[in-house]
């Protein structure tokens, strides 16, 4: 297979690490546009590639404007909000093994909540714009960055807590200089995993209200209107700022977290 | 029997009485017909329903049916239930609006998803710009209940006179605090809930057969549910899967309803047809469609059905 | 259960703190109500209202659990549909509705995971995957599901796939990723000595995955289960929008919100969030049976 | 001895372990003064590590009393009175070697300039400048033995507690670190505990040897060196060292026989 | 030496780090025969972890060429060619002792009566009998020491490398085992590298003694031994013997002053 075949010389080259999934990418958007084209589907079903790419080059200033209502205002700003709270609740759930065993399992519940019910409820107390998508993304991304930081202060190895007890560090001292660094791993597991959350959230949650600009509006409004082009054209928009965002945690990621075997390992 | 299928535009409630009527009291059956009736929801698009072969008719509003039209997918209307609009706007009297010169300045809460060409035509004919520029209205995309209204998020609301009207009634403000502008009133109505299919298969006799049955048998349903509106409510809470319809409101759904059916035997207008037209091509800059459509609806198969 | 006495702690400040919520959230139309009426209030008129209201902003918890108690026990001891009167469960009762969603969630957390698993296995042992796959598991994460969701219940559908399935697709669809990017981490947390000893013996690929990459990716592996049955309930109820929201605790949320329920719709709510609890705490205990079984609990 | 610092009266430790209690102590009496240099020494396994543990707070005792400077481990802990180098380097990965001895530094709140210096002081004392700015992993076994040594020294602790510190390293550096710890403990008057398994290295060093054997872990003998506080390096050809590495030996070798 | 198993020629390996290239190997040049007992010995970080890591195919030579049995170490790694003995002892922590011991039979095939088999002769062999259903922490740093000692011994490797295999083993323990590794050797005829810093141990046990110095990692000295292959412990008298660990030590100490 030609990408094995890459994959293979490109040990060394960073162009052809890029070059394997844009092949891929491209093998599958040629299969679509020939899907789309050879077969007739109708395209208020699915359009083909260049109608979409089409519609993209004409609509740069609506898609431009939808984007920084979705992504800038309300999944940014709730990512923020969501990761440091979890983070935060995370460190007083451990500080406390009272809250552990209080606070946790609570938490599992609470935290789950599924974003059809809580959507309208967060609109109806905060209002149609921004806010209420951000609103909406804290509690999405809350869980998993919650979960994964949980486990991750408890990642530390016996010896190293060991160490921490004989220079009779305070809590907050063996947090900062041992707990945290070793969670980080995980901690940067729920981060990840929250950088599509926070984009889905903010686009759903604009299905139940919202400005007359954003991409979940426009989304749900297309649909509507049959225009497929428009929605893809926005879909496209999500994935490349999904993509980039993750990209962008994912470089910090290995910044931070260097000396992980997961990251020692590859380049 | 033959197999038909239904896409309905919205959940299941009192709005589509008849065509459970027919089905519980085997109107549909005595036609030789074995019918599936889908419901709808907020995010399912009857006419991409249709396109992808998901129903043989669905219920729409005109003027997105015509919209849909002009975006390539040729959707044919064989017959009219509901002869007038259920639409209005509700606003707080509080808020102080008294006529449409009013609006400017104010928030409006409106449905998108193909619900916005009414609004988005009258808006027109009143020369009320809506994309937020000097002068005209702030436009909310409404969610599914009368909340920004209750919570005067915003100074009016959509509301159908069937439904949201009796919700915000129900939460407990008087009919003397709101004011209303219904579309009719307004002289901007457009066609509401009739039944479309996709114009290549009206072609094709046997399916045209099939559709004759079905709108007639559909029809004895809403002449029965007008009369019936208690049982007829009834029955439509025996449909609903959710569990979530109540009674009362359902019977009162159905009593509005019954306003609105009545002026109908199922046959198209052709008038109120061309007032539709006339009010989505008219007005303003950006009007809902910008040609005069062709082959938009047939008389065929209602001349068929109530023939005998 | 040396947990009772926390939880129990825990919930009653939440319960203080909602009922205290209430009745602030829900003054505002105490007020306006009595201001059309041309009344004045008291503080007592306040709090009497407020916790008793038929739509409130947020409905007090003793309303919730009325409603609950009369949409689970009451609705299927005494109703016509219930399952005394009917033999079948009534579709006006959660339990009924939390079934349908939970065997969806069931099902859609099995195809999810099971998935999530095969991809950190094909990424971690095939370069090409690693380069290829990831990026694209990404981007399928950023294409809004309810956008799409109706094209793949109407595609589905169209090849006679329906029920069940096209719910458990989606919520596979959302679970599969944190499992993905957990176990990917997980997969590759084994340190270097650990790595080379099994050099040394010259293992195979899958003796390597079974003897030291799959037991040392277990912290991981159930931190993302644990974030994975969590997406795939959400999923699962996402899902039931789109192939008509006629049963399900999504259904039933949303329903709740057209006629502007809010009791109804928090009930609902708490009927999720159990069900959540539940199925996070089943994996926390599977963990724990684990992790002692590989010595590994401290 | 009446300033006691170690106390250990009647002491015994027993894991719970899946299969059975194991017990690591037993009947363990001590007295370590202050300023004394104590060696222990005893086949693998006999409670040489859990002993220094239990003096840390690290665990705590089952049985018997276990007292420092008159309080419990755990006040003393508090107190921050211990150093300890654990057997195995244990250094932080995402630390360099420079960072990692900063770290005690930081914690107790030594200002910046000072950490600077008293990191490249212990770096020089263990043969690491240069290696400041390396991360662990990227250092040989007993580089990073050096680096854990250099991270208890940099701080000030009355109490050293070292857990066999010199045992991955060559017997000329070995020898030099002894040479260093002696000159650092005859200048501080630091109390020292020193797990070792070289006869000469625990002869050498120190004021008092405390043989052990195992299952369960007992002291089967406490020798007090009769050898100056001056040690130079030919020492370990006198008589006298010859004798008492003899007698350690034995009680080594009968500790065995009981196995 | 027709039969050379491990061939070094010029072998040179370089680590590229944050802060510079680290020259751990240069200019090697070493052969090892068939049935050799080879001890390394050096400062710490003189390259001795990494040689033996080279031969067994765990780092990749920057320079010159290396071979095993005549393939290259990838290739002889394939052959199953290597039981390998890391300076830490490595042990996976969700195995018990006796799973950890295990693990390379099931690797290789072995059937699940050969397994326990000879789980229990290694155990036995390094006085771990018993200990079988311990996990790794719960052992002291000596146990665990052994348990990766019998590790590397349950399997029937040609070569054995063993990297600093008893560090933290008491003088007795100690003695035992370099018996019992030396009557292995005599019996199965294995070859054998052995990174040790006890000059007495590696003239006791070796055939061949390489002394090497650092930065960078060059040989400084080969030492064919003049003792016969039979050797008791009291052969350690034997002025031979001193001979021999003499010239170690100065060839030792000359490493150490080019630092
Ligand atoms: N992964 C690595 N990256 C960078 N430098 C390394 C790495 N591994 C080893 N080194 C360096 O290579 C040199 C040789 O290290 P090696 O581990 O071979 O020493 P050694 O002789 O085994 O020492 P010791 O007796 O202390 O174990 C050291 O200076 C060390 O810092
Ligand atoms: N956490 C633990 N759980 C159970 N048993 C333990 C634990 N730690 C140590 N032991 C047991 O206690 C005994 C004493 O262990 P300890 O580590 O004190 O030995 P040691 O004298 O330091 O030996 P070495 O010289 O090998 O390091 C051993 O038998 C060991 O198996
Ligand atoms: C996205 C979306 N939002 C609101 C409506 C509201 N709506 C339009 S017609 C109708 C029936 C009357 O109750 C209702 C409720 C919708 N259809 N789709
Ligand atoms: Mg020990
Ligand atoms: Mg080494």
């Amino acid at each position: 297979m030609l990408v094995s075949w890459i994959a293979e010389r490109s040990t060394a080259g960073r162009a052809l690490r890029l070059a394997a999934p844009v092949i891929f990418g491209l093998t599958l958007l040629w299969l679509w546009e020939a899907a789309v084209t050879g077969a007739g589907v109708p395209r208020v079903i699915l359009p083909a590639p260049s109608a979409i790419a089409a519609r993209f080059a004409t609509s740069t200033s609506i898609l431009w404007v939808d984007f920084v209502q979705t992504f800038v205002k309300g999944a940014l700003s709730g990512y923020a909000i969501g990761c440091g709270a979890a983070i935060i609740t995370a460190v007083l759930i451990d500080r406390s093994p009272f809250l552990t065993r209080g606070l946790l399992p609570v938490g599992n519940f609470v935290a789950a909540l599924p974003i059809i019910g809580i959507a309208p409820i967060l609109v109806m107390w905060f209002g149609f714009d921004w806010q209420s998508k951000a609103a909406v993304v804290v509690v999405m991304v809350f869980f998993p960055v919650l979960v994964n930081t949980v486990e991750g202060l408890r990642a530390a190895d016996a010896m190293q807590r060991d160490l921490m007890h004989t220079y009779s560090a305070s809590y907050w001292q063996a947090l900062i200089k041992l707990r945290l660094p070793a969670a980080m791993p995980f901690i940067f597991n729920g981060l990840k995993i929250s950088t599509t959350l926070a984009l889905i959230g903010a686009i759903v949650a604009e299905f139940f209200g919202s400005p007359i600009r954003g991409m979940g509006f426009r989304i749900s409004t297309e649909v509507g209107r049959l225009g497929l082009d428009m929605v893809w054209a926005e879909i496209t928009v999500a994935a490349l700022a999904g993509s980039a965002f993750y990209g962008l945690v994912s470089v910090i990621e290995r910044r931070v977290t260097f000396w992980h075997p997961s990251q020692r390992g590859r380049g | 029997a033959d197999d038909f299928t239904l896409q309905l535009k919205w959940v299941t409630q009192a709005q589509f009485a008849g065509y459970y009527v027919a089905l519980e009291n085997g109107f549909y059956e005595e036609e030789d017909l074995n019918v599936t009736i889908k419901p709808g929801g907020p995010d399912i698009a009857p006419p991409q329903v249709i396109a992808g072969g998901g129903a043989d008719a669905i219920v729409e509003w005109m003027p997105a049916a015509l919209a849909a039209r002009e975006a390539g997918l040729p959707l044919v209307n064989v017959a009219q239930p509901f002869k007038s609009s259920g639409m209005m706007l509700t606003c707080l009297r509080e808020s102080g609006i008294t006529s449409p010169d009013d609006f400017p300045g104010r928030t409006l809460g409106v449905w998108f998803f193909g619900n916005e060409y009414p609004f988005l035509s009258w808006m027109s004919t009143l020369g009320i710009p809506t994309d937020g520029s000097e002068g005209g209205v702030t436009v909310l995309k409404q969610g599914f209940n009368v909340d920004p209204l209750l919570q005067r998020q915003a100074d009016c609301i959509s509301t159908m006179t069937y439904n949201e009207y009796w919700q915000v009634i129900d939460a407990g403000i008087s009919e003397d605090d709101l004011i209303t502008f219904k579309y009719e009133d307004q002289g901007v109505a457009t066609l509401e809930d009739g039944l479309y299919v996709l114009e290549d298969r009206l072609g094709d006799a046997e399916f045209e057969d099939r559709l004759v049955r079905f709108v007639r048998a559909s029809m004895r349903g809403w002449k029965w549910a007008e009369e019936n509106p208690e049982e007829a409510a009834m029955i439509v809470l025996d449909y609903d899967d959710t569990g979530a319809q109540t009674e009362g409101h359902q019977i009162r759904m159905m009593t509005e309803v019954a306003k609105l059916t009545a002026g109908s035997n199922g046959a198209l207008d052709v008038e109120d047809y061309e007032r539709t037209v006339a009010t989505l091509l008219g007005g303003g800059s950006d009007p809902v469609i910008s040609a005069e459509p062709e082959g938009a609806y047939t008389l065929a198969i209602t001349d068929a059905a109530l023939a005998d | 259960m040396r947990n009772t006495l926390p939880v129990l702690t825990v919930v009653m400040a939440i319960i203080v703190i909602w009922y205290a919520g209430a009745v602030w959230m829900n003054a505002q139309w105490t007020r306006d109500q009595a201001a059309r009426a041309g009344q004045e209030v008291t503080f007592s008129d306040i709090l009497r209202d407020t916790l008793a209201q038929d739509r409130p902003v947020l409905p007090a918890p003793h309303q919730v659990v009325v409603e609950l108690w009369n949409s689970t026990v009451v609705e299927e001891l005494t109703s016509r549909r219930g399952i005394v009167q009917s033999g079948t469960l009534s579709n006006r009762s959660l339990i009924y509705h939390g079934w349908i969603t939970l065997s969806a969630t069931l099902l859609g957390f099995a195809i999810g995971s099971g998935l999530g698993i095969l991809l950190a296995v094909g990424i971690v042992h095939n370069r090409a995957m690693d380069l290829s796959v990831m990026p694209w598991a990404i981007a399928s994460q950023t294409i809004p599901i309810l956008a799409i969701a109706p094209m793949i219940i109407v595609v589905l559908n169209s090849v006679g796939i329906s029920g069940l399935l096209p719910k458990a697709i989606i919520s596979a669809y959302l679970s599969f990723f944190p499992v993905v990017v957990g176990m990917v981490k997980g997969l590759r947390a084994p340190d270097h000595m650990q790595l080379d000893l099994m050099k040394t013996y010259s293992a195979s690929q899958p003796q390597v995955f079974w003897k030291l990459r799959l037991p040392s990716s277990m912290p991981y592996l159930f931190a993302s289960l644990k974030v994975g049955i969590a997406a795939s309930l959400v999923g699962a109820i996402v899902g039931e929008l789109p192939t008509g929201a006629v049963a399900g605790l999504g259904a039933r949320l949303l329903a709740g919100s057209y006629y502007g329920q809010t009791v109804q719709i928090w009930a609902a709510l708490i009927g999720a969030a159990v069900l959540a609890g539940l199925m996070v705490g089943a994996i926390g205990w599977l963990q724990r049976l684990t992790l002692r079984r590989m010595g590994m609990a401290r | 001895m009446s300033d006691a610092v170690i106390e250990a009266r009647g002491l015994g430790l027993t894991f719970q372990t899946n299969d059975g209690p194991v017990h690591a102590l037993k009947d363990v009496n001590l007295t370590i003064g202050k300023g004394e240099f104590v060696s222990f020494i005893g086949p693998s396994g006999c409670g040489k590590t859990t002993f220094l543990r239990a003096v840390a707070a690290l665990e705590h005792p089952t049985e018997g009393s276990l007292t420092v400077n008159g309080m419990t481990p755990d006040a003393a802990r508090q107190a921050r009175a211990y150093g300890y180098v654990f057997q195995a380097a244990g250094l932080y990965p995402w630390r360099t070697i420079a960072g990692n001895i900063r770290l005690p530094l930081e914690i107790m709140g030594f200002d910046r300039a000072e950490q600077a210096a008293r990191v490249e002081r212990v770096l020089e004392l263990v043969e690491l400048k240069g290696f400041g700015n390396k991360f662990p992993w990227q250092l040989s076994g007993g580089m990073q033995q050096r680096a854990s040594i250099a991270r208890a020294l940099a701080f000030d602790a009355d109490i050293l507690l070292m857990d066999e510190p010199f045992g991955a390293l060559d017997e000329i550096v070995r020898d030099h670190l002894n040479e260093q710890l002696l000159a650092l403990w005859a200048r501080t008057g630091k109390t020292i505990g020193f797990v070792t398994h070289s006869i000469p290295e625990a002869v050498y060093l120190s004021t008092k040897i405390v043989v052990m054997s195992p299952r369960p872990g007992r002291i089967t003998d406490v020798i007090e060196s009769p050898l100056p506080r001056e040690r130079p390096l030919d020492i370990r050809d006198t008589p006298e060292f010859i004798e008492v590495a003899h007698r350690v030996r034995e009680g080594l070798r009968a500790g065995h026989g009981h196995d």
